[in-house]
């Protein structure tokens, strides 16, 4: 018997769902049921569930051919109208992801559905047999295999049996992925997961048991319990990785997670309706000297949205940010602020937040607060707030400053240019950019996507719609114990635990 | 055989009339643990007000990113922090937050509590009955549910951990003066004090408080640290002290982080709080012992 | 006495109303609800039904007699953020490892303390005082979840005595009860020297070493019962308050206790468990209260429920 | 070897100015069964000696001697253990003031229980039995309920009694007594001292009495040492010191205890005003608990039975009457300090039963009191000087500094040096705590006064000087004084009438002289016949009558010598002479 003990992420564990939520959602969600398609270490689309896909003609339909033998662990044949049961529900009954299948995917019929003007029966996604999904898309979706990553089923048997809270009880928790459940603890999210005998789909699970623990996802926790023996992995935050790495050089892992932290504006209102205020901003970040002295090993510095080896990742583009102060002044004299003179006291919003997030906003915010004092002679306050208000503040515009952490839900540049396109997570509506992101996101040819999403880039950087600051990275060690394809670094470096699905199935333990 | 004259009086010779304090103070000063005490708490109040004379540098200002994060050397007496400041400079400028919230909270729950301890000891019945239902009512309301109201109330700051560690602080006071005034409140001296037509407000403040001294000043004690300890916890929740003011409790939480190589972001806001509790509690007990006269020349 | 208990149920049921109605307003004058602030915010329409189902769309009064309804009939909801199971199934799980480890850290830290305030009151100003406030001093200023760091890595890490976190067999109490210890102890230590010193010169103490009893006997038996007085009081408040769990110490040893729902019920505006969690340690302080008036007129003669006082 | 053999003894208190010295070189012997008697002014050390050789003093003390023995133990350098060893078995000590020597929180049985088992083998069953038997010895007739009483919940004299109880049942070879009789009334007195005798004789114990009642040396010790600031100043077999005193303290002694003759009563004035005090029917019922069994019951306890006194102005009452009659709950109901059951209490004609703040305040401006505990009704953290000026402080009178200068003066009046202005109460004797607290009641001048036992713990000459303040004041104040005392010669030449209560009644109340003439209830001719003697020589054995004895001797009038009483069986209060009350069983 092999079990694995790794940290989770979420502490409130509501839901062993991934469709259903983001905030609340049980540690292991996507492990216990299997996605249409995944992506390995290499961040190579994989195809799980899904057999095959292929792109109509017009390029508004897929078409997703299922694996034979998929079942449930009670037994029932996994079907393709339990993937779209899940969606249906998704889009109407308040999924917290609901947004992403209109956003990124752009599922015919979807805004209608969830506004509750057009029935869940009209929606773009057909079970045309039991093995086949077609999917309709408002505009061409070239990468929406992509974008199916994150499509998992409902067991709509056991829903039709005991609810929509089917997914809250060990009990009536059915699994279709490499796991089952086998218990799960909810006050502390902890969740320990079997191989499911029953899946016969690619990557199976190669330990016994996982134990995922989302107490120990706070390095001053998880290593002391790691040191003890009792867990085989943990992050490390800031002070832990120099002894770590002194102590066991061969076990620390580095992953980049994809991610993002800008700084973002409220673009209507005084003083960042001023264009010049904001590429101030944007020239005023020494993003070198912020990674390299006061993030250490905890992030790398950011030019663009886009991380290095993500799709769509422009060197050119992200070699534009660049520090120089002269410029940032030149910018707040033209804004009518000569050296900060007239600038009211403006406040920077950031959430407070546990993983790679948690250790870097901090410090980022109070380094930024120093800098602008000095280059451009301003007065920034800081204030952390809960999640939840954070985001309130931020969609109802409570502020005209934030600091705002993104990290990729799909692999495609569409993912996100999306967030500052047309309102979304920010109000902002920039007619330039929106129109090239709406062409370049429906564009089937990969190359001149690419041209596209850098004009609208460029027009990101000209209107100083965000400034990019840092793309976060995490540090971890593990025990000598565990091995397998998972722990090998990929050819970035980078050894993506982040990665759930991939990675405890390509984990051993002896 | 002894004749009366020779006889010594059981009196000293010289006498000069001396008020209790003066007495107080000669006991106070007799106890060295108790002086120590003092001096040290003065040092840190007067490096707290002092600050800017004591370090060069600028408690906020980066000025040594280079070395951010470097131990303790002659240069930086006790390191330099993450964001390139000099330590020994945030620890300085944090005692003037630190303190400040400390000991206004300690004196808040005393003004609140000791008031309102000894209306509810000595008058029992309704008073005590109504402050009985708020000090009940203040110690079922997380403080955490507190803070965050006041908070969204006042946008928060200084002022509000100020307010929710004196508002959440007084219970216990006001419990142990309760308990100590109701059990003096039937002793003779206070029946004798009646008697003399003290008014209760008198009675209370001449005979029940002093009396009630230890209790006092031990709960006074006892609130420092645990303000400072809210103060930390509060800035989690966006209503601490806002950065880049250096506080002792926001300094422990950060230290947390490196306290397994970085020792010196823990161990100096950490030694500096204890030294500050410390320092109080010897004061205090010398305080104590010094107004109690019972307790003279032992 | 029977009158007096009977006085008092009363008030606190009266304490319980009032409670329930600040809490209830409290916590939505909270902005936000339990659908809003999330990173994509669902649809209006949606978000309509949702509330509805919770009965979240109607006015704030009905809403609380609704839920004091229940109450009443001890049914405490069912909380957002595990709609699987009843507010009160979930607080019976929860609550269990809480109250044994919080209830055992003051049952132990308190007696302890207690000692360490005598052995420091009978040594007055000499290197055990020294030491005891030294003692006193550590347990209040370190933060407990340095404290629990500590241990965990000196006695499960360095040591390898005990296991470093987690919960199910009793040898991973230890450390938590441990860690937990230390406030009431400290707290006990200086409220107990204290009431050593104001009662050790007392003209009864003289009487009793006049009548030969050992020094251990008046000092454990009267000197301690005298010096009980004022700290019954704050007693059990205090067992209640560290037996309701704490974050910090609960996730440094990965404790499935009731800490973290404070925090996480009202970051979630989860209403249920919110207003159960305060009216659970509502009834939970105040019965405190209750015991400790009783237990104080025990041990004080002269308070005895109005006995002979007209 | 002699069981406690003092040479040399000096014990000084470090105080601020200069050590005090209490006790110079005192030296004494006592073998067992022996008994002496310590005799002397207040303040001369007694005391002080007693806990020296008990090893008891505060550590403020410092304690030299030649030699210092108690039963051929060192008490110098004795162990801590050795010491308790000691205590109670070799020499058991009743304390001056019983009111602040019990522990509070522990009922008397409880307290009396583990004294027993402390020295004994003894099942608490047992050890309860017998510590019932000691306080019935002492005279504590509802023993088995006072068993689980609090001592707050019993009279000065009660816990007096209850000490003594508890320092016998440790059956010591040597038995301190200080002051073991201050708060007892005459009859009571008397019996304890026989008890004390005849114990002493059947244990072959030792005895050492301090007292300033030469009344009581002269009826129970062999030796006397007289003691004067700090020194013996005499010592001899009783005899020889009431025969032939050498000393002038001694003399000064032995003159005034004879002069205690009765006072000519003032010409009668004819008072139209109306009195200073008077008290209409006051009662005041307790609630106290009993064990029955596992359970308790309440039951009520009635402490004073429809009371009703006059004070007239400018006039001195005395109370006086058995211990635990309910002397003292009466006076601090006159001074509502205690809340009348029911009752009125008018002053200067006034009702002041329901006044309330400032017009109480009034009241209390005009009315003192002076407690019977001296020592806890001194705020323990206040110097005499606070302590003495509080009530100018209060309402107000005079400058700090004058008050201050008052408050000194006033301790020179009552015979303390003003350095006394900055001690604490623990710091003092029992006389002289008992002058600070009669200080106290009298720098605001009253008009009323209520002493309860104000000199009970005074020696000769410095009561002397107290009572001829009290007269001074009268006459030059017109103060108003109700006299709370068991010490009735005292009484005699103070006090213009006296009332007597007997369980909680009044059951005699005549003009003083007409009442030591011819006392008429049965309960105040045992209580005139039990005042001591005052010569050694004139020792006799006594016989005392029990309560029943009392009930049946209640006199029984005719309805026709009197105008308006309803014949019953009930006793009532008739006028049997002008201002010449009693009760009696009226017949037909
Ligand atoms: N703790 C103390 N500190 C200073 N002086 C003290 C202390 N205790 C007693 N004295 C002083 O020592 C002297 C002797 O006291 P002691 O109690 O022996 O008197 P006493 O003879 O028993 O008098 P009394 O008859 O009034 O009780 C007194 O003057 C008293 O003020
Ligand atoms: N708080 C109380 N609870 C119950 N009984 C009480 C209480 N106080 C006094 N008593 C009782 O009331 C009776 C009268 O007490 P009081 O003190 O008036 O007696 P006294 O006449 O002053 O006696 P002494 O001369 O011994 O001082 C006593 O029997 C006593 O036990
Ligand atoms: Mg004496
Ligand atoms: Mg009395």
């Amino acid at each position: 018997q092999s079990r694995l003990v790794a940290p989770g992420l979420s502490t409130t564990g509501t839901y062993m769902d991934y469709m259903r939520t983001v905030y609340a959602r049980a540690a292991g969600a996507d492990l216990v049921q299997v996605p249409l398609s995944g992506f390995d270490k290499n961040y190579e689309l994989t195809a799980l569930a899904a057999e095959s896909w292929e792109q109509s003609e017009d390029g508004l339909t897929w078409t997703f051919k299922l694996r034979d033998g998929l079942v449930w662990s009670d037994g029932e044949p996994l079907k393709a109208s339990d993937y779209i049961f899940s969606l249906q529900q998704a889009a109407t009954s308040g999924y917290d992801f609901a947004w992403y299948w209109d956003t990124a995917a752009s599922i015919a019929n979807w805004k209608e559905v969830t506004d509750g003007t057009a029935d869940v029966s009209t929606l773009g996604i057909k079970a045309v047999d039991d093995h086949t999904i077609t999917v309709t898309t408002v505009t061409p979706k070239p990468y929406l295999p992509s974008v199916v990553s994150l499509w998992y089923p409902t067991p709509k048997h056991q829903f039709d049996k005991v609810g929509e809270d089917w997914s809250t009880n060990v009990d009536t928790i059915v699994a279709s992925g490499p796991f089952k459940v086998q218990s799960w603890e909810k006050s502390n999210n902890t969740v320990v997961l079997e191989k499911n005998e029953s899946y016969t789909g690619p990557w199976q699970a190669q330990v016994d048991e996982v134990e995922i623990d989302s107490s120990l996802g706070l390095p001053e926790v998880g290593l002391p319990a790691f040191l003890a023996g009792e867990a085989d992995i943990s992050n490390l935050n800031a002070g832990q990785i120099p002894v770590m790495r002194q102590r066991m050089p061969d076990n620390l892992r580095q992953d980049a997670v994809f991610a993002v932290s800008y700084i973002s504006f409220d673009l209507d209102s005084p003083p960042f309706d001023n264009v010049d205020v904001r590429r101030a901003f944007y020239y005023a970040v020494n993003r070198d000297e912020l990674t390299s002295t006061v993030l250490r090993d905890l992030a790398a510095p950011a030019g663009s949205i886009l991380a290095p080896g993500y799709p769509g990742y422009n060197a050119e583009m992200a070699a534009k940010a660049v520090f120089d102060p002269q410029k940032a002044k030149d910018f707040m004299t033209a804004a009518g602020y000569p050296d900060g003179k007239g600038f009211p006291e403006v406040e920077i919003w950031f959430r407070e937040e546990g993983g790679a997030n948690g250790a870097i906003l901090p410090p980022t915010a109070q380094y930024l607060q120093a800098q602008f004092k000095e280059i451009l002679g301003i007065t920034m306050n800081i204030k952390i707030m809960p999640g939840k208000d954070w985001m309130e503040g931020l969609l109802a515009r409570k502020n005209n400053l934030y600091i705002a952490p993104y990290g990729y839900d799909y692999l495609d540049p569409s993912n996100f240019f999306g967030i500052f396109y047309n309102g979304g997570r920010h109000n902002y509506h920039v007619a330039e950019y929106d129109a090239l992101v709406a062409q370049a996101d429906s564009n089937p040819v990969w190359e001149e996507r690419l041209k596209l999403y850098a004009q609208a880039e460029q027009v990101m950087i000209d209107q100083g719609m965000i400034v990019p600051l840092v793309h976060p990275l995490t540090t971890s060690v593990i025990s000598d114990a565990i091995g397998g394809d998972a722990t090998v670094p990929n050819e970035n470096g980078y050894t993506p635990f982040g990665a759930f699905s991939y990675m405890y199935t390509h984990i051993t333990k002896n | 055989m002894t004749t009366e004259t020779d006889v010594a009086l059981a009196v000293p010779p010289a006498y000069v009339q001396r008020s209790p304090a003066y007495f107080a103070l000669r006991r106070f000063l007799a106890n060295r643990a108790a002086v120590g005490g003092g001096i040290v708490l003065l040092i840190l109040i007067l490096a707290a007000i002092f600050a800017p004379l004591l370090s060069k540098s600028d408690p906020t200002a980066q000025a040594f990113l280079k070395d951010s994060l470097a131990f303790p050397s002659a240069e930086h007496w006790f390191g330099v922090d993450d964001l390139g400041r000099d330590f020994f400079t945030r620890i300085l400028y944090g005692a003037r937050v630190s303190l400040t919230i400390g000991f206004a909270a300690a004196a808040f729950s005393v003004l609140i509590g000791v008031p309102l301890g000894a209306l509810a000891g000595y008058f029992g019945g309704k008073t005590d009955w109504f402050i009985m239902r708020l000090i009940e009512l203040f110690s079922v309301v997380p403080p955490l549910l507190g803070a965050m109201l006041l908070g969204a109330l006042t946008g928060g700051g200084f002022v509000t951990i100020i307010a929710v560690a004196a508002l959440f602080g007084w219970v216990g006071v006001c419990l142990l003066v309760r308990a100590q005034v109701s059990a003096f409140r039937e002793k003779e001296f206070v029946r004798a004090a009646q008697a003399l037509g003290a008014s209760p407000w008198y009675i209370i403040r001449r005979h029940l408080i002093p009396n009630s001294v230890s209790p006092i000043i031990v709960g006074f004690v006892l609130s420092i640290p645990l303000a400072m300890m809210l103060e930390a916890g509060l800035s989690f929740l966006g209503i601490g002290v806002p950065p880049p003011t250096p506080s002792w409790g926001q300094m422990i939480n950060v230290g947390m982080n490196f306290v397994f190589f970085y020792w010196h972001m823990a161990l100096f806001p950490t030694a500096a709080l204890a030294i500050t509790v410390l320092a109080t509690t010897l004061f205090g007990d010398g305080l104590r012992d010094a107004l109690d006269p019972t307790q003279k020349g032992r | 006495m029977i009158l007096f208990i009977i006085k008092r149920l009363i008030s606190i049921a009266a304490t319980f109303f009032a409670v329930s109605i600040i809490i209830f307003l409290m916590m939505h004058a909270v902005p936000g609800g339990p659908f809003d602030g999330n990173d994509m915010p669902v649809s209006a329409a949606v978000r309509e039904q949702l509330m509805a189902k919770l009965g979240l769309d109607q006015p704030l009064w009905v809403q609380y007699l609704n839920y004091m309804g229940g109450v009443l009939r001890l049914d405490f909801g069912v909380p957002y953020q595990s709609p699987g199971e009843s507010v009160l199934s979930l607080l019976a799980n929860a609550w269990p490892p809480s109250l044994i480890l919080g209830g055992l850290g003051v049952l132990i830290g308190a007696p302890l303390g207690i000692l360490l305030g005598m052995a420091a009151a009978l040594n007055r100003n000499s290197w055990i005082d020294y030491l005891a406030s030294a003692v006193a001093t550590l347990g209040l200023t370190i933060p407990v979840f340095v404290t629990s760091m500590l241990l965990i890595l000196v006695f499960a890490v360095w040591l390898n005595w005990l296991p470093a976190s987690g919960w199910g067999k009793p040898e991973r109490w230890i450390l938590p009860i441990v860690a937990y210890a230390a406030i009431p102890l400290a707290t006990y230590a200086r409220y107990t020297r204290s009431a050593f010193l104001d009662n050790i010169n007392k003209p009864f103490v003289t009487t009793l070493r006049a009548k030969g009893l050992s020094e251990r006997r008046i000092i454990f038996q009267h000197v301690l019962k005298n010096s009980a007085i004022p700290m019954v009081t704050v007693f059990l408040p205090m067992f209640i308050g560290t037996a309701t769990g704490s974050i910090f110490v609960e996730s440094m040893f990965r404790v499935p206790g009731l800490g973290s729902y404070f925090v996480s019920s009202i970051q979630n505006r989860d209403y249920p468990l919110e207003m159960a969690l305060v009216l659970m340690v509502t009834v939970a302080i105040c019965l405190a209260y209750l015991i400790s008036d009783i237990v104080y007129a025990l041990i004080n003669p002269r308070i005895r429920f109005g006995g002979n006082k007209q | 070897m002699a069981l406690v053999d003092i040479s040399g003894l000096k014990v000084s208190f470090r105080q601020h100015g200069g050590d005090v010295t209490a006790v110079h070189d005192v030296s004494f012997k006592l073998n067992e069964g022996e008994s002496l008697g310590i005799v002397g002014e207040s303040g001369s050390g007694k005391s002080v000696t007693c806990l020296a050789l008990m090893r008891l003093l505060a550590s403020t003390a410092k304690v030299e001697a030649d030699r210092l023995m108690l039963d051929d133990v060192n008490v110098m350098d004795a162990s801590t253990g050795a010491m308790s060893a000691l205590r109670g078995k070799s020499a058991a000590m009743i304390f001056q003031d019983p009111m602040t020597a019990f522990d509070p929180v522990f009922t008397i049985g409880q307290q009396i229980v583990e004294t027993i088992r402390t020295h004994r083998k003894s099942s608490k069953r047992a050890a309860l039995a017998e510590a019932e038997q000691m306080l019935l010895k002492v005279e504590i007739k509802n023993a088995k309920d006072v068993l689980s009483y609090y001592p707050h919940q019993l009279s000065g004299g009660m816990l007096q009694r209850a000490m003594i109880a508890m320092a016998l049942s440790c059956q010591p070879k040597l038995l301190i007594a200080d002051e073991p009789t201050t708060a007892l009334d005459v009859t009571i007195q008397a019996q304890i001292l026989q008890l004390i005798k005849s114990l002493q004789a059947e244990l072959g114990m030792a005895l050492i009495v301090i007292t300033h009642d030469l009344g009581v040396v002269a009826e129970t010790v062999d030796r006397v040492a007289v003691m004067y600031r700090g020194r013996v100043v005499e010592e001899g077999s009783v005899a020889e010191i009431f025969d032939n005193p050498q000393q002038a303290y001694t003399k000064s002694l032995l003159a005034s205890l004879r002069a205690g003759e009765a006072r000519q009563p003032d010409v009668e004035s004819i008072d139209t005003a109306a009195p200073a005090l008077e008290l209409r029917g006051l009662s005041k019922t307790y609630r106290v608990r009993r064990r029955r069994r596992i359970m308790h019951e309440y039951l009520d306890f009635h402490a004073v039975r429809d009371v009703s006194l006059v004070l007239p102005r400018n006039k001195i009452v005395g109370l006086v009457g058995e211990s635990g009659s309910g002397k003292s709950t009466t006076g601090m109901m006159a001074m509502r300090l205690t809340p009348p059951s029911s009752g009125e209490i008018l002053v200067d004609g006034t009702d002041i039963g329901g006044l309330d703040g400032p017009a109480l305040k009034q009241f209390r401006r005009r009315m003192q009191v002076v407690f019977q505990d001296s020592y806890s009704a001194l705020d323990p953290v206040m110097t005499l000087a606070q302590i003495i000026a509080e009530p100018l402080h209060i309402h107000n009178l005079h400058t700090p500094k004058q008050q201050t200068e008052m408050a000194l003066d006033w301790l020179e009046r009552v015979g303390l040096d003003r350095s006394f202005g900055q001690r604490y109460p623990h710091e003092l004797s029992g006389g002289q705590r008992q002058r600070v607290a009669i200080a106290r009641a009298l720098i605001l001048g009253p008009s009323v006064l209520v002493a309860d036992e104000p000199t009970s713990a005074l020696d000769v000459s410095v009561k002397a000087q107290v009572i001829g303040l009290l007269k001074q004041l009268q006459q030059e104040m017109g103060l108003s004084m109700l006299f709370i005392s068991h010490d009735l010669s005292v009484v005699r030449s103070l006090t213009d009438s006296v009332v007597v209560m007997y369980r909680g009644r009044v059951v005699e109340q005549a003009p003083t002289a007409q009442l030591f003439a011819s006392p008429q209830h049965p309960y105040t001719r045992a209580l005139l016949d039990a005042i001591p003697v005052t010569n050694p020589s004139l020792r006799r054995d006594r016989t005392f009558l029990t309560a029943e004895q009392i009930a049946s001797a209640t006199p029984r009038v005719s309805r026709s010598s009197i105008a308006d009483a309803l014949p019953g069986e009930t006793p009532q209060l008739i006028t049997i002479a002008p201002g010449h009350l009693v009760e009696a069983i009226v017949t037909h």
